[in-house]
């Protein structure tokens, strides 16, 4: 066990669940989280007050957003006659945070909670170790604010614990966190959260997790323990295996463009930029991201049509960059590989002559047969741009948007 | 010399039936790699691409001898592949696939250690000294052998890196990708080690991405161990935050992983950072000179 | 992978499960085993086997007993109007074996079973491993035959893999046992074999397994991969946590005296011999039996009253070796540590006064305040005799049976 | 000198304020063994016997500087409090709770010996090194210090053999029950290489019984590497088969495990086996000569 700040937070990549949907599991593993109903119509919300222990209510819209308290995202409530109109602040409206980008996202559903009176917050979360390739437990004192805050100003109040590889997540690895705790909480306190802190670690292994995440975890006024608020996030990867679980995925809360791409599994990330980029592979594609800013125009978009691009996956790159209305230019840039450059300029003219392009296309080829793809593109009646290096290209595309 | 493989490198593929397989052995073999077998089970007894292919990888260590293992297997069966190779006792396992659930992964890392082996990858191009052997999926015509290691998170980046490095004269003496997923067999610093005790090796092109730690802790580790020039370039400074940029490792999450931090970090152990992909090969020129 | 004889296989203290409920198990977690109704009454075999695809049928005594087949709890039927009969030839008798001691045990209940058509046999079992400290997995081409043998004239067909500890049973393990078969079975068999090694492991974590044995595992003649005869053991220790899987334990073919201790929570195991002996401690009561038989008499039991021994203990003792009509003399041999001897004397004494004991009683006291003991012994007027040294209490003991 | 423990070593025991825990804590006070903390969840700033008793493991280790653990936990617990032990950083750990599930005691054993422990038992009566301290449930008052080592997988039954040492006057240096469990942290191989070690420790008394094949292994070694006199003594020469004796660890099963077969094999061995409880002291005297 030690204290370490900022070198452990890592997510990977992840399906992110909705706080009922993460509770749910929650439940079924035991764990005690609030009563609360799901609402998709500001109307049912009176209803669902109704049912569940009050005042306070606690509405919270079901969107993924960090920090979705301060942007009105959350709302406590002490009249019962208030919840709607609660409910109706949120649904049908945009969530804009610090981690949503200047679009926010829909909110589509509200969760409606009994209120809980909280005498102390605690933090417990597990996420994947990079560097020490393993699940890390994390546990603090100070719960219910930003984690990377506490980390950043009292990093001794970050508590770890990893579980061993052979034996897995024990019962004294909680003890040793706990009761650290000054006051330390009542022994049933003590008990419960040890359980927690197991059934986290199970949820974690059961579901492919990169990260659980309970901020705060309260001791009510009466003594109980509470999972207040949950975050879940899935191991993309491991969706061959967790199929029930990716059948949760909220597509409703999603940007467009980049449901159509994860449609025709192309790596798509949409961005507020001007200049389309479509590249074979991750890394090159940030890159050239880099290469757009810098030469002052703006990266309308992430896209890598991968190391088996062909005619079919630069077609659908094509239409999804193009359904973007902000796109004003459209930066080609292959590096053929493995893949040759001839067979890439073919695959291109191919799919330019399938869609209608209406903004300026600039060409960047390079790599292995690269002569024969650029006698293939100037052979073609289509009109573009061929770049003969990464600067001409940037340099071209600028002006394009300038 | 070079780090990792050379001329000795026996090598097994494992999934060598499967589409990808076939066609990088062929690739491969094309740039005179030893492959002496190849794994599927219920394949033995086959060839592929002339190739003898064994059931289990017990059977290629005994038949063949192999000692390096290149693996296309599929993710649902990718761990088990790896836990395979250094079971039956190869000591340095590639893993090419891409896509394998992280908890596998975290399995592997302990397995493949506890069997003193060495994993490179996963979703990873392989390794290459050029003139000698290729091992993985790079292309096989823009290397050059030479006195310059690269190390990269990245494939087409390298591949374009590289390129560059050959047109200005820089040759390589092993270019290693080590994979674009949170968790990997080899680090920066392992490999920063190994190029460090190599006689051939003259500087070092470090290619990092967002994401994660690796590129702070090499920087650690140069500013502290190493003692050759090393040139490093970080893809990424446009990348928006808790975003996947392709690579499952490639995210930015609670404010961490950015690429400016990965820059300072790297500057402030005084390592020449290239500002600019388009003229990172005379930008290398001028770190390593001519050699 | 290595093939090593005879030091591995070392059962612990168990719960063995009949046939029929391991195969319930097995059917659980996917592995295919024959179709069974298990039957009570002889009456009923008939109509179990008209439901069951047929013939032939085999009806299989379900008891505890190792070479049932060979002492004719095992029938091969081919006529249905046979099966009440052959159920008749076992449902309430006793079947006797190697493994059972001279008295057998009484067959309460069949197994009528679906006959199959057997292309190959192979054996698969999982046990602790006590020197590796690991569950390891022993796989043979031979199956059907007892292992044993297998190991002590074909080493070389003993296969063994083990599981990392962290990690568990990996699918390449099964192949790296199956692939050295000649000829190889079908890829589907290979492939069900593989499913069930994995699905053994898994058993054997689940409910604290001291051996799973599948002897034969077989493939038909249509090729389907069945296992045919199943044995489980499941580890004592662990009944605190597999409380659903002891209530299988059938009291029904057990020693009455033994499961009265049982439920003494006494150490009784029942013998056939004329001496009852009462020790605090297991080794000593082992090493007081072997006194016993050098003697030239013969030890009626183990038992081992324990280390917290008092007058209640003692006396339920007493009254689980007086209920062993083969029993003409006892022996109580207790070495005083931590529990004195002067203690365990008024304890004697006050479990002798509530019994009546009606063969002679040798009495030798060891240890801490054997002296005061002693003195306790001699003063009351119970009659007894109480021996100075080990020595002399074999000797004493012996003449009384003699 | 001893082996394990001796005056030096701070005892923590684990259990402390159960009834069993409690107990032996005053006994082995009364022995004068450094018991210096107790451990046990929701009852830390508590004191036992006068034994200051802190929640966790880690506590102690820090406030009380303990170097030894003493576990009276209960079986469904035991395993957690070995490995708490382990984890805080206590190099020896007894176990004297018995009815550790075998599946709990496969991932003990793995972990204690990832973390560089020794572990003593489950299911054993601790150790003494007569005159200087005794850790675990052994009777006070008949062991004599001297130059004996004792190593057995029993309890009264040690207590008897260590009598009839005492009473011919060969005093003990070390007595160590390793256990009476099928799957135990210290084999009787260990603690025979500690006696090799040990200048005060002149020969060795060595308790054994049906089940499993500790006696064989030790027989080998002492053959082969062992140079002080072995007198043993096997029970269970009369114990049916597939019945366990008591002890977990003692039963033949499918014919292994029997004590004829472990007389035979320590005899080929050229080790001394006593065939009769009721004279072993005067055979050990035989054996070891009067020192």
């Amino acid at each position: 066990m030690s204290s370490q700040a900022l070198s452990f937070f890592r997510s990977v990549n992840k399906l992110n669940l909705h706080e009922y949907q993460a509770k749910n599991i929650f439940r079924q593993f035991g764990i005690p989280v609030p009563h609360g109903l799901l609402v998709n119509e500001p109307g049912r919300a009176f209803q669902a007050a109704r049912s569940i222990k009050g005042p306070p209510w606690v509405v919270k819209a079901q969107v993924h957003a960090g920090a979705r308290g301060k942007a009105g995202g959350v709302k406590i409530v002490n009249d019962l006659d208030v919840v709607e109109q609660a409910a109706q602040s949120m649904i049908g409206q945009r969530i804009i945070t610090n981690q949503t980008g200047p679009a926010g996202v829909m909110v589509n559903q509200v969760l409606v909670e009994e209120g809980v009176e909280i005498e102390r917050e605690f933090y417990l979360s597990m996420a994947i170790n990079r560097r020490n390739a393993r699940p890390t437990m994390i546990f603090s004192p100070v719960g219910g604010v930003e984690i990377e805050e506490v980390m950043l100003e009292y990093p001794d109040l970050i508590l770890i614990e990893r579980p061993d590889p052979v034996t897995g997540w024990m019962p004294f690895q909680a003890r040793n966190l706990l009761y650290r705790l000054d006051p330390l909480p009542s022994p049933e306190a003590i008990d419960n959260i040890t359980f927690i802190a197991a059934q986290v670690f199970e949820i974690f292994l059961r579901y492919d997790c990169s990260l659980i995440e309970i901020n705060p975890l309260v001791i009510t006024r009466e003594g109980k323990v509470i999972a207040l608020d949950v975050k879940i996030s899935i191991d993309d990867n491991a969706s061959f295996r967790q199929e029930k679980i990716f059948q949760l995925d909220d597509k409703a809360g999603k940007d467009p463009l980049e449901l159509q791409a994860e449609e025709y599994g192309i790596n798509y990330i949409h961005l507020d930029g001007n200049v389309g980029v479509l590249v074979n592979g991750a890394g090159l594609a940030m890159a050239t991201m880099d290469i757009i800013k810098q030469t002052g125009a703006r990266p309308a978009n992430f896209l890598d049509v991968g190391g088996g691009a062909n005619e079919e996956t630069i077609s659908r790159g094509f239409e999804i960059i193009l359904k973007d209305r902000h796109v004003k230019a459209i930066l080609i840039n292959i590096f053929g590989g493995i893949l040759r450059c001839d067979e890439l300029a073919k695959g291109v003219l191919a799919a330019l002559k399938r869609m209608e392009i209406h903004v300026p296309l600039v060409i960047r080829l390079q790599g292995t047969r690269v002569e024969e793809g650029r006698e293939i593109l100037k052979n073609s009646d289509l009109k573009f741009l061929v770049a003969k290096d990464l600067a001409e290209a940037a340099k071209l595309v600028a002006e394009q948007v300038s | 010399m070079s780090i990792l493989v050379d001329e000795n490198s026996r090598v097994v593929i494992q999934g060598i039936s499967g589409r990808r397989g076939s066609f990088h052995t062929k690739q491969m073999l094309g740039y005179n790699t030893n492959i002496a077998a190849g794994v599927r089970p219920g394949k033995g007894g086959q060839r592929v691409e002339g190739v003898p292919v064994f059931n289990t990888m017990v059977e290629a260590v005994q038949e063949e001898g192999v000692n390096v293992s290149c693996i296309f297997v599929p993710p649902p069966f990718a761990a088990d592949s790896i836990m395979e190779a250094a079971s039956a006792g190869v000591k340095l396992i590639i893993c090419i696939t891409e896509g394998i659930p992280v908890l596998d992964m975290v399995n592997v890392v302990s397995f493949v250690r506890s069997r003193g082996a060495i994993l490179i990858g996963p979703n990873c191009p392989g390794i290459i000294s050029p003139g000698k052997t290729m091992v993985g999926i790079m292309p096989r015509r823009m290397h050059r052998q030479g006195d310059i290691g690269v190390i990269s998170r990245s494939g087409t980046l390298t591949y374009e890196v590289v390129y560059q490095l050959t047109e200005v004269g820089l040759g390589q003496s092993t270019c290693i990708g080590i994979g674009g997923d949170p968790i990997i067999g080899i680090s920066f610093i392992d490999v920063l080690a190994m190029f460090k005790e190599d006689n051939e090796t003259r500087g070092i092109l470090l290619i990092g991405e967002i994401g994660g730690k690796e590129e702070e802790y090499a920087a650690k580790y140069i500013k502290e161990e190493f003692n050759k020039p090393v040139l490093a370039f970080i893809a990424g400074r446009t990348a928006p935050t808790n975003k996947r940029m392709g690579h499952a490792g490639a995210i930015i999450s609670r404010g961490m992983g950015k690429a400016e931090d990965k820059i300072k970090t790297l500057q402030d152990a005084g390592i020449t950072v290239a500002q600019d992909l388009c003229s990172i090969g005379k930008k290398a020129l001028e770190v390593m000179g001519h050699g």
